[in-house]
Formats: C-alpha cells, structure tokens, sequence
C-alpha cells in the first residue's frame, strides 16, 4: 500500500503545478504522462552508456532508475528549476558553459 | 616583449569573470547590464590581443615602404577589422537594453532584478 | 609598464563601477574604462580601433548610462 | 545569373531601410511591402547555383605550398541554401500578407523588423565566413527582441530583456571561440579554416583548438534554443504576435542549421563534437516535450514542443552520417512549415476568442470547423503520421540511427513522437471537443482569410512534400555527400 500511496500523493501535489484556478482531468493526465514519459526516457537515454562501458551502463541506469522512482513526482521539480526567473536562466546558463569548459579542456580527447 | 601579450590576456580573462560574476550575483539590473556589457570589452581586447606583433608597427602602408619589410614587421589587421564591427554591436545592444530597462521601471518601480524580471507564467494565464 | 598600468585602471574601475551605491558614479566609471581601453588599443598598434573605442566605450556609452539612470532611480537600493 | 545571390540579401535589407524611412504614407508602404515580399521566394528560385565573391577577389593560390586562400567574403549558393531561402522567404510573405491585411494602418518600425530577420537569417545561410555570420547573428537577434517587444501581450517586454540579457552572454562567448579559431589559422574564412584542419596544418588535439569549440558550441545552443535556453526560447514564441511566432521559429531553426553546418565542416574530425550534439538533443528533446505535456496555455505548450522537434534535427546530424545528416536537415525544413502552420492556427484562436487558457476552452468546432481541420492535419504532421512530411523525415530518422548501431535512440525518438502526439490531442481535446464553457464569449466568428489561405499553402506543401519526398531529399543528399 506504501507506493500506492505515493502515488495518490503525486496526483495531489500536481495541484500545486498549475496557476490559480480549476484544475482540470486533462491536465492532470498530461502531468502523470510527463512523469512516465520522463523516467523512462532518461532511462533509456542512460543506457547509451553502454557504449562507453557495459558494467558503467548497467549501474547507472539501475541507480538512476531507483532514484527517479523514489522520488516520484519528479515534475514539480523540473518544473521549479525551468521557470521563466532570470535569475534561474542565467545561472543554468553560466553552470553549462562552465561545464562545456572545463570538460572539453581537460577531457576533450578521452573520447 | 611577449610579457605584454600575457597581460592583455589576462585583463581581457579577468573582464569576462567580472562579467559572469555580475551576471550571477549583482541584483540592480542597471549594473547587471553594465557588468554583462563587460565581457564583450573582454572579447573585443583578446581579439585585438591576437593581431598585436610585439615591436611590430601599425598596419598603414606608407608610399616610402619596403613590401617585403612591411609584411615581415606589421601587426595583423584582420583582428582590428573584427573588433571595430563588434565594438559598435556591442554599443547598440547595449542601447537597446537600457531602453528595455527604461520601459520596464516605470511598470515596477524598482530596479531589483528579482522584482522585476521574476517568473511571471503563472500570474499572466488566469487573470487576463 | 604603459599597458600595465592601463590594464589594472581598467580592471579597477570595472570593479568599482560594481560596488558603487550612486549609479551616476557607475556610469563615470564605465567611461573610465572603456578610455583606459581605447588607450590600450592605441598601444596593441590598432588606432582606427582605438578611435572608435574612445568615441563609443568613453562617451556613448556612458552617457546612455546616465540618460537610462535620470529616467529610472539614482540610487541603489 | 549568379548577381542574383547578393541581392537575396539586400533586397529585404533596403525594403526594411526604406519602409522604415518612408512609413508615413501608409498605402505606399503596404504596396512596396507586398511586391517586397512576394519578391523573397522568387528570387532564390529564379538564380543559379554558383559563389560570390564580394568585391570581385577571386581566390589565390599559393604556388609554395599549393593551398588555396579565399580574401573576400564569399557566398555559396546550393541546392540547400535554395531550397531554405525559398522556404523562409514564403513564409515570410505569409506572415507579411496576414499582417497587412489585418490592420488598416501598418507600422512601419514591425515590417523593418520582419524583412531584418529575414535578410539576417539569409545572409547566415549564405555566406562562408564566420564573423560574416556572427555579425547578421547579432542582427538577427535584435530583430527577434524588437519583434517580441513589440506586440502587444502582458509581460512581452520582460521576455524581450530576458533574451537579450542572455544573448549577451552567449554571443560574446561565440566570438571568443571565432577568436580562437582566428589565432590559430589567421583566416576567418570556413573553407580555409577546414582545409587547415583536415590537411593536419593546426594541432586538432590541443586544448585551443577543443576551447573553440565549446564556446561556438555555447553560441550555437543559444542560437538554436537547446537547454539550457530552452524555457527562453519558448517564452520568446509565446510573448510574441502568433504570426511573428511563426517567423521567429522559421529564424531560430535556420540559424541552428547553418550554425550547425559551419561546426561541423571545421569540427567532424573530433569524435566529441558529436557526442555533444547527440547529448544536447536528447536533453532538449527530453525536456522540452515533458514541459509541453504540463503547460496549460497553448502557446507556451507550442513553444515547448519546437524546442523538443528541434533535437530530432540536432540528432540527425549528431549522428554524423549522410543518410542522418539528410535526415535532419529534411526535418529542419518539415519543422519550419509545421510549426508556422500551428502558429498561425492557434493565432486564429487567439483572434476569435482572446483566450489562451486551455482550461477555459472549449466547443469551438462548431465555429471553426476550417481551422480545426487544419490544425489537426498539422498536428498529425508533427508527430509523424503518414502519408504527411513528418512522417517521411522522423522514419529517416529511425533509420538512420538503427543503421548507426543505436537502437536506444530510435526507440527514444519514437517515445518523443508519441508524447508529443499526446500533448497536441490534449489541447485539441480541450480547444475544440469540450463542451463549452458558459463564461466563453466567442466574439469574432469570422478567421481572416489571410490566415485561412497562408495555412492552407502552407498545408499544401506539407502534403506534397509528404507523397514526394524526393524532390527534396535528393538535392539535400547530394549538398551533404559534398560537405562530408
């Protein structure tokens, strides 16, 4: 029953996704899709590791698969960190460069 | 004097990190804009920094010039070509934001980036 | 030595034009700069560069500046 | 005929100069307009394929060492660049005619805006000089500001300043790399800077020439909307005019293309560069769809999904192969249609109802039988139903990435489709089936008949396009066996 009511949780704080007003069953089944849609599909995208190392590949996606499950409802969050602030724009902006940087610097070759 | 080159480097490198750094941490929009215009200063002086020959001379062929001594001693002029381009963008840009900011404040009141430029997806949908 | 010397007002004053709470004072500041600047171009052998540098970093930019501050609030709060 | 390749460039420069000068007299301008932009696909039709050289300064050879140098700035006019020009250059006469015939007196200062980008975008398509491109890149982002801040949405302003601020960061970063480039070849000219590359003449494993690339490649995300610009980028569609809309997505997908080609004439010896592309595709396809599903106002959401088919194109040439390489490059120009065409549907929306919450929707099959028809073709388009356009470049696609030895990202793809697939039924569903709310006024129950007609030849090409293929594909095909 536990992650039964995980998820019945999961439906309730999608509430808090949308603007003031109704909240309406399409919406709600779009957000539960996105859910889904996201675990699998970084998921799967984790697995094209495995072009890299297969042991790395099968430990990652099933890390990453326990992790995004234990966490589920995963789109408020991604939706906190996506929002229109500039704030948040810039700094992801800056985050990424700096990581572009630094690993084509020192890491460049390796692949 | 090559030592030269390295300290145009490291100005031009230490004007790029003021500017992230402003982009970052500084709230007043006015400044923010300011520090961001600061990395494209950076830019432009490694740019010309690149076309610089130490103990060269300035890429103006004069009629009293040997070709062949001219090619060997002159900086190189495609970099200054560049940055004259660049320097006027940068000008306009920042123009055009200031007039942005301009516009905005007299909506707000205030010049706090947080105030002003925040998330504005939820409030704009269902009070129209 | 010349270019050093530019180099750090220029670094300098972009700091101070930073941390000052007047923002007519960041203006001034910015055309500090933006002079040190030119002068530094004039001293890489690029005087058309330079020309520019001083009509547009020097003066333009820092009377946009100053136009943009008596529109909207002096102070920085 | 090969004088006619400048002028793709200059004639909707000087038509942007001159209605801006002249927009006082109002019929004047609306005509020039017009002529102006009926001009625009015409002319990349009419011209043969060849190069220009500005100034007339053919190339030299350097009998020493048996290289060729290119001093002027050159254009390169190919199957391609004519088949892009052609397609932004109809769009463009799309959007100008809904726009003319939607307002009595026109604004001078928003078709300067409209044939700016167009020329900017052009001229990035066309030339093969590097700060060539980035200085219409600058141009072309202020154009995409002045279009955003000028309609006349609540908070438009806010999403102008928020994009210029950081396309402030982004585009100097893209000169820096263009700097790198610059210091270690002493030419700004792509060609020459390739064949440096590719005969061995600069060091491709030295960290100079790898900070070139990761800073061009920052610009290049910027340019093309990825993450992290995602949430911008979408932002930027929804506060504009929904015909801008349309033309500013034609911009962006055309500046990611050319963008894209120039890094990898100079960059596909690197093995990295196409992990890069490969890995910031997925994240946009990925995040991009799964924000659209959460969206409630339909612009927004239609923002969110250009963003997400723009990695499929991303992927494409990620993929580093012919077939995937054409594969892309079809999907780039199938997207700058059908996203237009869903654009320019959903304004039709907007103009009837001055609605955009999904939430308070509904019924409005009964009104706008025609534009729903339309819609739903579109939507099926995107998500790749056939016999539609889509369909024939996401199968590429597949194709060519099952080929590549990646079955992952076939079935990633396919997921992507069906998502986005969900995303327009659930706003279909609420826009047009749903019962109608009572609060919902209706107003004006005529669509303009612009809009009718720049959707239905839009959805003509899209058909054909669909049923033949070949036209296109054989042409792009070839371009890419030339640049590989």
């Amino acid at each position: 029953m536990k992650l039964y009511d995980q998820i019945f949780n999961v439906v309730k704080q999608f509430r808090k996704l949308f603007s003031p007003g109704p909240v309406t069953n399409a919406d709600v089944s779009g957000s539960i899709t996105a859910e889904i849609f996201l675990i699998v599909s970084l998921v799967l995208s984790a697995i094209l590791l495995r072009h890299v190392n297969m042991l790395l590949a099968g430990i990652v996606t099933f890390i990453l698969a326990i992790v995004l499950i234990s966490n589920i409802p995963l789109i408020p969050k991604f939706k906190l960190e996506q929002e229109d602030s500039l704030e948040k724009m810039l700094f992801y902006a800056i985050i990424t460069i700096s990581i572009l940087v630094a690993f084509l610097y020192w890491g460049g070759n390796l692949v | 004097m090559a030592q030269t080159q390295l300290i145009i480097l490291m100005t031009s490198a230490a004007l790029i990190i003021i500017g992230f750094y402003s982009a970052i941490f500084v709230d007043n929009i006015i400044k923010k804009i300011i520090g961001i215009s600061f990395i494209e200063e950076g830019v432009n002086l490694f740019i010309v920094a690149i076309g610089y020959k130490a103990g060269g001379i300035v890429p103006i062929l004069m009629p009293d010039m040997n070709t062949t001594w001219f090619a060997s001693n002159a900086a190189y002029p495609l970099p200054f070509g560049l940055v004259l381009t660049s320097i006027v963008i940068g000008a306009s840009t920042l123009a055009v934001m200031l007039a942005l900011v301009m516009v905005i404040y007299k909506k707000y009141g205030t010049l706090s980036t947080k105030v002003m430029l925040a998330d504005t997806s939820k409030q704009e949908e269902y009070n129209e | 030595m010349l270019e050093l010397v530019l180099c750090i007002i220029m670094v300098l004053s972009a700091i101070l034009a930073l941390i000052q709470k007047d923002l007519l004072k960041t203006a001034i500041l910015t055309g500090f700069s933006g002079g040190a600047m030119a002068v530094l171009f004039q001293v890489l052998l690029a005087p058309d560069v330079a020309l520019t540098q001083a009509i547009v970093g020097a003066a333009i930019i820092p009377v946009f500046i100053a136009l943009a501050v008596k529109k909207t609030q002096r102070e920085d709060s | 005929m090969n004088e006619l390749i400048p002028l793709m460039v200059i004639v909707p420069l000087m038509a942007a100069l001159l209605i801006s000068a002249f927009s006082r007299f109002n019929t004047v301008t609306k005509i020039f307009a017009l002529v102006v932009a009926i001009c625009l696909p015409i002319i990349p039709l009419a011209s043969n394929y060849g190069l220009h050289y500005f100034g007339g300064y053919e190339p030299i050879l350097d009998n020493v060492t048996n290289a060729v140098y290119h001093p002027a700035i050159t254009y390169s006019f190919t199957f391609l660049q004519q088949v892009f020009i052609a397609m932004v250059g109809l769009l463009t006469f799309l959007v100008v005619f809904i726009y003319l015939t939607k307002y009595r007196k026109v604004s001078g200062p928003y078709l300067f805006l409209l044939f700016l980008g167009t020329a900017a975008v052009t001229a990035m398509l066309l030339t093969d000089d590097i700060f060539h491109m980035f200085v219409f890149f600058e141009i072309l982002a202020l154009a995409q500001v002045g279009i955003v801040a000028a309609s006349s949405i609540n908070y438009s302003y806010e999403m102008a300043l928020k994009y210029m601020i950081l396309g402030s960061i982004g585009s100097p970063m893209m000169l820096l790399g263009i700097g790198f480039l610059l210091a270690m070849t002493g030419t700004v000219n792509v060609t020459d800077i390739a064949a440096a590359v590719h005969n061995g003449l600069i060091n491709v494993t030295s960290p100079v020439f790898l900070m070139s690339l990761a800073l061009i490649f920052f610009g290049w995300l910027y340019a093309s909307g990825l993450p992290p610009f995602h949430t911008i980028k979408s932002g930027i569609y929804s506060k504009a005019e929904p015909h801008g809309a349309a033309l500013l997505q034609s911009f962006t997908v055309i500046s990611m293309i050319s963008i894209v080609l120039i890094m990898f004439r100079i960059y596909s010896t690197l093995p990295i560069f196409e992990v890069l592309i490969v890995f910031f595709s997925i994240l946009a396809m990925i995040l991009g769809v799964s924000m659209a599903l959460t969206q409630t106002d339909f612009r927004r959401m239609i923002g969110f999904l250009a963003v997400g088919e723009l990695g499929f194109i991303g992927l494409g040439i990620g993929l580093g192969t012919q077939f995937s390489i054409t594969a892309g490059l079809f999907q780039a120009l199938n997207e700058i249609m059908i996203t237009a065409l869903l654009f320019i549907g959903f304004g039709a929306i907007v103009n009837a109802t001055n609605e955009v919450d999904t939430r308070k929707l509904g019924g409005l099959l009964a009104y706008h039988p025609k534009v729903s028809l339309m819609l739903l073709i579109g939507g099926l388009a995107m998500a790749g139903v056939p016999p539609l356009s889509g369909f024939q470049s996401k199968l590429m696609l597949v194709q060519a990435s099952l080929s590549c030895g990646f079955p992952e990202i076939s079935i990633l793809a396919i997921m992507v489709s069906i998502a986005t697939f969900v995303v327009f039924v659930k706003t279909y569903y609420s826009m047009f089936l749903k019962p109608k709310p009572n609060d919902l006024e209706v107003e004006n129950k005529e669509v303009p008949r612009a809009m009718i007609f720049a959707m239905g030849i839009l959805l003509i090409i899209i058909i054909l396009l669909g049923i033949f293929p070949d036209i296109v594909i054989n042409g792009i095909s070839n371009f890419v066996g030339g640049i590989l």
